[in-house]
């Protein structure tokens, strides 16, 4: 019985090792407060998130509820004007995000497991195993994301579930890639040589050593990663393999703004801008977030 | 300031650097890289400038060369070579005083020479550009020239070469053959040895002395391989936190030295085939310099320090012909003062 | 020189498992949604129609069998026949033959604006390092990263050609003039992506001792950038060629979507759109194939462009 | 890990390595074929004794660090055997075992080689020493008897009637039990983790060897995660941890306060101590030192090595101490030896080290290295030319194509590593070369006919 609970508290002593991650968040909070990036791309994701949060509450109109006042300009009483069917496009844009926000962080939490777990699978074993994953890994990685997607999208036929299947099923491989460059790089430093020497096993380097440096680019990567999720997700739905009306989302909306480009040119347009605005946020979150993490990198903007 | 050193009086200097300050302008805060340097380099004459890391003497050599990297700046000082102050001249003139006048050899060849041209290519355009041959042939005919000067075993087929295809010597080999390939006036080698093998190193070595003894050019030797010096060098100055402590004739300096930091590195070095139980050391770290002190950098680590140490830079006197330090123990031409 | 020689022909057979994988996973996207003869049949099929598909395809045999047999086909240039509404019985590879080189002319063009702006602009913004114009460079590709391709073309539409009548919105009957919208909205994400991977490059290339060296043997400013400090630096943007083609694929179905420019990409929306989902297959494919035939010319290029990587 | 330990036992050694080797294999061509291997390491010899710090000496590809790795198995050797802690007796008579082995040449045994063969079994095993299953041992000494009869049978003839092959396969089961039972490189995983608590090893680069994101605290303590909290102190876990961190970090020069920071708020020295105080903490008996003090400058080299030497004194520490610089390896060892291309050359105690090197290429070496004493200038002798690649070491005497001093047999026949007298090993067949080495373009002809010169001593004498 004390050897179980020996073992047991070994476990999670070994488990608390992994705190050399908080060294990562706190890095972020301190140092990422006083990048303009970081602050700029974290206020904006803050604002979309937040109205797309409360939208079911805020005074306007349901997304899908039709009024007689048809292709209105933007006006005090329909900010973003209205579409073909008379729907108020602000309440569309504000519903439009909860869908995006939704489908880009869970399929990029998916994309996430799967590429830790199987990057970290072919550097921890190596060999055949690594050589099998890592040519998997390759080919997902060199084929374009949104292409693959596309493609599941439509062998799976369009609903909102199978987007972020199709996003996450095309977009695990950059993260695999980065954690399995990652581990080998780590394993090749020397205090993992040094660990090794102590007698540690692999599970033990990967989840004390590798895991906790890897920690940092992930978080880059996932930050960006939810952007180029955005954009994919709206494509789909633009060319009608995404999510289906009448659930509003951007890229739909852009679509059938498309016929009234004309005379309507507000329907396409306010998705559109607060689509950039929130990829841009995204993005600029990421890239703030590797200055103030890579040190290699630090005093250089990009 | 001191005018130019005067015990030889028979040898013309090539060099004269007064007053020195490179600063280096950080977000976190400015850092003084070099304090006030005064150095001076004779005709053919061998340098050493002797350091440990960060003390600033690849900087001095990029001063020269007025290559100091941003967001460092050459902020005070004067540097005259020949007579001519370098710091005043435009850059297009400055262009035509490296690589033909003054030239440097770098510490990492590695890391030194273009990896997507080949050595032949490489060599080639600098020999063009100084000496103005274009034709293909005569330019060979030079490049191969140079490579045999410099001893490459198989030159014609390492003209092709890619640096990669070297080994560390051959490399460092083909940067000396670039910095000498139009007979520079000065030479400086930044830790040329630093990266090679010891066996490799001697080559090195005796082949830097022999062409340094046959083009007649002076040499600026950086190293923090007090050996290296010893066996080289004519005049040594010991480099300490962004100054010069100390600067003497090798044989002056290593008999009798007179910094305390000059005797801490020269006890602190293993010497072969002298058993001791214990190095003596010198405790403590190199202080930081982008936190100003108005007293001498040493002190901290010093046995002998005073209270004028701490707040008073010392200036540097003659102590004896040809031998400067810089440090209160000392005061203009009066040695015995100090207890040794 | 064999070094390289043999470099690329291990590069070739790298390449063949590759190839395989891919069409291992177009095959099993069939099954994707457990019955494969969804997929394959048109809302209009009879019985018999699905009969014959289950036949043709030997949905019956082990599915090992299935994927030989989609193989052999595939040797064959059988992608299978389209189960659309007009093009029911057309055989998939006859339409792709038909669309590929509107979709290659877009391509290359698009290629072209992304390199020719995003290299010398990446060059021009490392030189101005922390200026105004680095900054607005910066600003610039940003923007133009984050903003979707389908939007961009919008945008560009809008201006060039229902506000200044410049430029013909969609189709092809403009001729040239009608390729420069699609491939302009197509290359320009990319040149964005381009630009600061040439910048950052320069900016490492700068770092680097062997600058200093030639610096110091008086070379000529614009010779150590242009001559040495571009040929360092343009290496990464080289090795990302082949992801960069990659790029290029994805976005060119959304661009000819746009504007209703009738390449590969306009095949498989309209057939996603009409639920065709053997030319969606078929195109896939071939797409699959150009990612990595450019992946693999990519490579070549790499090895040719530096002269240490065709030791290994 | 007691300070007593380190006089008496002086004689016995504590790590044995018998014929290590390590090849790593080079790939070529569209399939990547094994087409070579680079000698990384090539039949080493080597024994350290308790208490002792051997120095390891040579130039950068020479495999040096490949020894240390592969003796703590962070790089598994591909041949050969580590032995820790092993009684001197075992370990001599397997050694004779090996010798005899390899003297045999394929095909050729003899009678009289059956019965070498036979007594070097019955050595291992007859005695009670070698530690291994009794009825294992058992078997192989009736195997042993069943070679001798069969020897003496036919000593007459020379022939032999019992098969070579099963000799062969004979000799082969009794190294292998010997190693298994003995070997580190042949030792399970619980056994080997069992071990590695004994022996440890810190690194030249102190910038990579510590987790940037641990903390001075975890870096030392990481060992007690391993194998449990330290054996020497009884009491609560985390207490006895903690008390044993804070002793090991003042110790090595450090204070307390130091324990909550990361690695990066340290200079290149205190790193150093740092990574010795991880190495430290798990009372180790032997150290691998990998260039410990190449990336320091000399003030703070010489705060380290004072630093090891005070912990060696202390703690009766066992080093291993691996440097391309002779100096501090000198001022360091209490033996040293030189590696050349995989090889090891020359093995001397230190004092006799400078004044009486016999192979060229460590008086090459010692003439290369510059005196900090402008007194001493004399003209560098040196060697010409470039080590050649490990990949296809030249034949013969790996060191012929700089050698001043070759002659014709160099070029063929490779130089055994023969005991010269006073522990000082070299493998030269000139053994005893000019006392100051000549001008290299002019090698003195040796005075003697001998192919290879004089020599001093004629038989192989015994091993390290």
């Amino acid at each position: 019985m004390t050897r179980i609970r020996g073992r047991l508290s070994d476990r999670l002593l070994s488990w608390r090792m992994l705190g050399g991650a908080r060294q990562t968040f706190v890095d972020i909070f301190t140092r990422g407060r006083k990048n303009g990036m970081v602050v700029t791309g974290f206020t904006i994701i803050l604002v979309v998130t937040l109205l797309a949060v409360l939208s079911p509450w805020l005074p306007v109109a349901k997304p899908t509820a039709l009024s007689p006042d048809l292709l209105q300009a933007p006006s005090s009483s329909h900010w973003f004007g209205t579409d073909q069917l008379g729907r108020d496009v602000f309440s569309r844009v504000l519903w439009g995000a909860r869908i995006s926000l939704v489908v880009a962080t869970l399929a990029i939490v998916f994309s996430l497991l799967i590429g830790v777990v199987m990057g970290l699978t072919a550097g921890y074993f190596g060999g055949t195993v690594d050589y099998v994953i890592a040519g998997t890994i390759d080919l997902f990685w060199t084929f374009p994301a949104f292409l693959l997607a596309l493609a599941f999208a439509a062998a799976l036929g369009p609903s909102l579930t199978n987007v972020i299947i199709a996003i996450s099923i095309s977009y695990w491989a950059g993260f695999a890639r980065l954690m399995r460059g990652q581990a080998l790089s780590v394993r090749e430093r020397l205090f993992v040589e040094a660990s090794r020497a102590l007698g540690a096993n692999n599970r033990r380097i990967m989840f004390t050593h590798v895991l906790p440096n890897c920690i940092a680019p992930l978080i880059v990567w996932a930050s960006v990663g939810v952007a180029d999720a955005i954009t994919i997700e709206s494509s789909l739905s633009f060319l009608g393999a995404g999510t289906q009306p009448p659930t509003p989302s951007w890229g739909y909306m852009l679509h059938s703004g498309l016929d009234a480009l004309h005379e309507a040119p507000w329907i396409s347009t306010f998705p559109g801008v607060v689509l950039l605005i929130t990829v841009l946020g995204f993005n600029l979150l990421g890239d703030g977030l590797r200055d103030v993490l890579d040190p290699r990198m630090k005093g250089l903007r990009l | 300031m001191i005018p130019s050193n005067e015990p030889f009086s028979g040898r013309k200097a090539i060099l004269d650097i007064r007053g020195l300050r490179v600063q280096f302008f950080l977000s976190e805060g400015t850092v003084t890289a070099l304090d006030g340097i005064d150095l001076t380099i004779y005709e053919k004459e061998t340098l050493g400038i002797v350091g440990e890391t960060g003390c600033g003497k690849s900087m001095t050599a990029f001063s020269i060369l007025r290559l100091v990297p941003r967001p460092g700046r050459i902020t005070a000082g004067s540097i005259r070579f020949k007579g001519n102050e370098l710091l005043k001249l435009t850059n297009d003139q400055m262009r035509s005083v490296r690589g033909k006048m003054i030239s440097m050899i770098f510490q990492d060849p590695a890391t030194s020479l273009d990896p997507v041209f080949t050595v032949g290519s490489q060599l080639g355009e600098v020999i063009s550009l100084h000496q103005g041959i274009y034709d293909q042939a005569k330019l060979s005919a030079k490049v191969l020239q140079m490579l045999n000067l410099v001893k490459i075993s198989d030159p014609k087929n390492a003209m092709k070469q890619y640096p990669h295809e070297l080994s560390g010597g051959m490399k460092q080999r083909v940067m000396i053959a670039l910095a000498l390939s139009c007979s520079p006036a000065l030479l400086i080698a930044d830790e040329p040895t630093t990266a090679l093998d010891v066996t490799i190193q001697a080559q090195i070595l005796n082949l830097l002395k022999d062409l340094a003894r046959k083009t007649g050019s002076s040499m600026m030797l950086i190293t923090h391989n007090l050996g290296v010096v010893a066996e080289t060098c004519d005049r040594v100055c010991i480099m300490y936190a962004g100054r010069i402590v100390e600067d003497a004739e090798t044989f002056e300096l290593f008999a009798r030295p007179l910094h305390p930091y000059t005797m801490g590195l020269l006890s602190a070095f293993p010497k072969l085939g002298e058993k001791k139980d214990e190095l003596a050391v010198i405790r403590g770290t190199v202080p930081n310099l982008m936190i100003p002190f108005p007293g001498c950098a040493f002190v901290d680590r010093c046995d002998r320090a005073n209270e004028l140490c701490m707040s008073k830079k010392p200036t540097r006197v003659e102590v004896s012909p040809g031998h400067f330090v810089s440090c209160h123990l000392y005061r203009l031409g009066d040695e015995k003062q100090s207890v040794r | 020189m064999a070094d390289l020689i043999s470099y690329i022909i291990r590069k070739i057979i790298l390449a063949i498992p590759v190839v395989v994988l891919a069409t291992l996973i177009v095959f099993l996207m069939l099954y994707l949604t457990g019955d494969p003869v969804a997929q394959l049949r048109s809302p209009h099929s009879s019985v018999e129609d699905i009969q014959k598909i289950r036949e043709k395809y030997g949905f019956d045999q082990p599915i090992i069998v299935q994927y030989g047999r989609f193989l052999v086909n595939l040797v064959h240039g059988d992608l299978g026949s389209s189960v659309a509404q007009g093009t029911t019985g057309t055989s998939v590879s006859s339409l792709i033959v038909e669309k590929l080189p509107r979709t290659l002319e877009l391509m290359a063009i698009g290629l072209t604006i992304s390199y020719s702006l995003g290299i010398p602009l990446g060059v021009f913004s490392a030189l101005r390092q922390n200026t105004w114009k680095d900054r607005s460079v910066m600003v610039f590709t940003l923007v133009a990263y984050a903003m979707p391709a389908f939007w961009l073309g919008i945008l560009l539409m809008l201006l060039f050609s229902v506000y200044l009548h410049v430029l013909p919105t969609e189709g092809t009957v403009g001729g040239f003039k009608s390729l420069i919208l699609p491939a302009m909205t197509l290359g320009l994400g990319n040149a964005a992506l381009t630009t600061r991977m040439m910048r950052s490059s320069m900016l490492e290339v700068a770092r680097q001792d062997y600058i200093t060296q030639l610096r110091s043997r008086g070379l000529p400013e614009r010779d150590v950038i242009f001559k040495h400090a571009m040929k360092n630096a343009i290496l990464p943007v080289i090795t990302v060629i082949g992801l960069d083609i990659g790029w290029f694929v994805g976005g060119a179905v959304i661009v000819e979507t746009v504007f209703a420019w009738p390449g590969i990409g306009m095949l498989i929306t309209d057939s996603i759109t009409g639920s065709d989902f053997p030319t969606v297959q078929g195109c896939i494919l071939v797409l699959a194939f150009f990612v990595i035939l450019g992946n693999l010319v990519a490579d070549i290029l790499y090895a040719f462009a530096d002269p240490r990587v065709r030791l290994g | 890990m007691s300070a007593d330990a380190t006089q008496e036992s002086t004689e016995s050694p504590l790590v044995e390595i018998v014929k290590l080797e390590k090849l790593f294999p080079v790939k070529k061509g569209v399939f990547s074929r094994v087409v070579a291997h680079v000698h990384a390491m090539d039949g080493i010899d080597l024994s350290i004794k308790k208490g002792e710090t051997l120095g390891l000496v040579g130039e950068s590809g020479c495999g040096k660090t490949t020894v240390g790795r592969s003796l703590l198995m962070l790089i598994p050797p591909t041949g050969g055997y580590t032995f820790f802690e092993t009684p001197k007796s075992v370990v001599d008579n397997f050694k004779a075992l090996v010798r005899v082995r390899d003297s045999i040449r394929p095909g050729k045994m003899s009678a009289s080689d059956a019965l070498r063969v036979a007594d070097a079994l019955s050595a291992l095993f007859g005695s009670g020493e070698c530690d291994i299953a009794d009825d294992k041992k058992k078997h192989l000494c009736t195997d042993a008897d069943k070679i001798r009869k069969s020897a003496s049978r036919f000593a007459g003839t020379g022939e032999l009637d019992m098969h070579e092959g099963d000799i062969r396969k004979i000799i082969e089961s009794a190294i292998l039990e010997v190693a298994k039972k003995y070997c580190i490189n042949y030792k399970d995983k619980t056994r080997l983790k069992a071990l590695r608590a004994r022996m440890q090893i810190v690194f030249q680069d102190p910038y990579s060897s510590l987790d940037p994101r641990f903390t001075v605290e975890k870096i030392v303590g990481e060992g007690f995660r391993i194998h449990g909290p330290p054996k020497s102190m009884v009491g609560d876990r985390a207490t006895v941890e903690r008390e044993k961190i804070r002793q090991i970090i003042e110790q090595v020069g450090l204070s307390e306060s130091h324990l909550t920071r990361l690695p990066h708020e340290f200079s290149g020295g205190q790193k150093q101590r740092i990574a010795l105080a991880r190495a430290l903490a798990l009372e180790p008996d032997f150290i691998v030192l990998d260039e410990p003090t190449s990336a320091l400058d000399v003030s703070v080299q010489a705060q380290a090595l004072n630093l090891l030497k005070m912990l060696q004194k202390r703690f009766g520490l066992t080093y291993l101490f691996i440097s391309h610089d002779l100096s501090v390896v000198e001022h360091m060892s209490d033996r040293i030896a030189v590696m050349y291309l995989g090889k090891i050359i020359e093995l001397a105690p230190a004092d006799e080290f400078l004044s009486n090197a016999l192979h060229p290429y460590t008086q090459a070496l010692i003439a290369s290295i510059p005196m900090p004493d402008p007194k001493l200038r004399k003209t560098r002798k040196g060697i010409e030319g470039e080590v050649p690649s490990p990949i296809n070491p030249p034949k013969g005497c790996r060191f012929h194509p700089r050698c001043p001093y070759v002659q014709e047999g160099c070029k063929n026949i490779e130089p055994p590593l023969v005991d010269v007298g006073n522990g000082h090993l070299v493998a030269c067949h000139l053994q005893k070369v000019p006392e100051l080495p000549p001008e290299i373009k002019s090698p003195r002809p040796s005075p003697e006919t001998s192919p290879f010169g004089p020599r001093r001593v004629q038989s192989p004498g015994p091993d390290v």
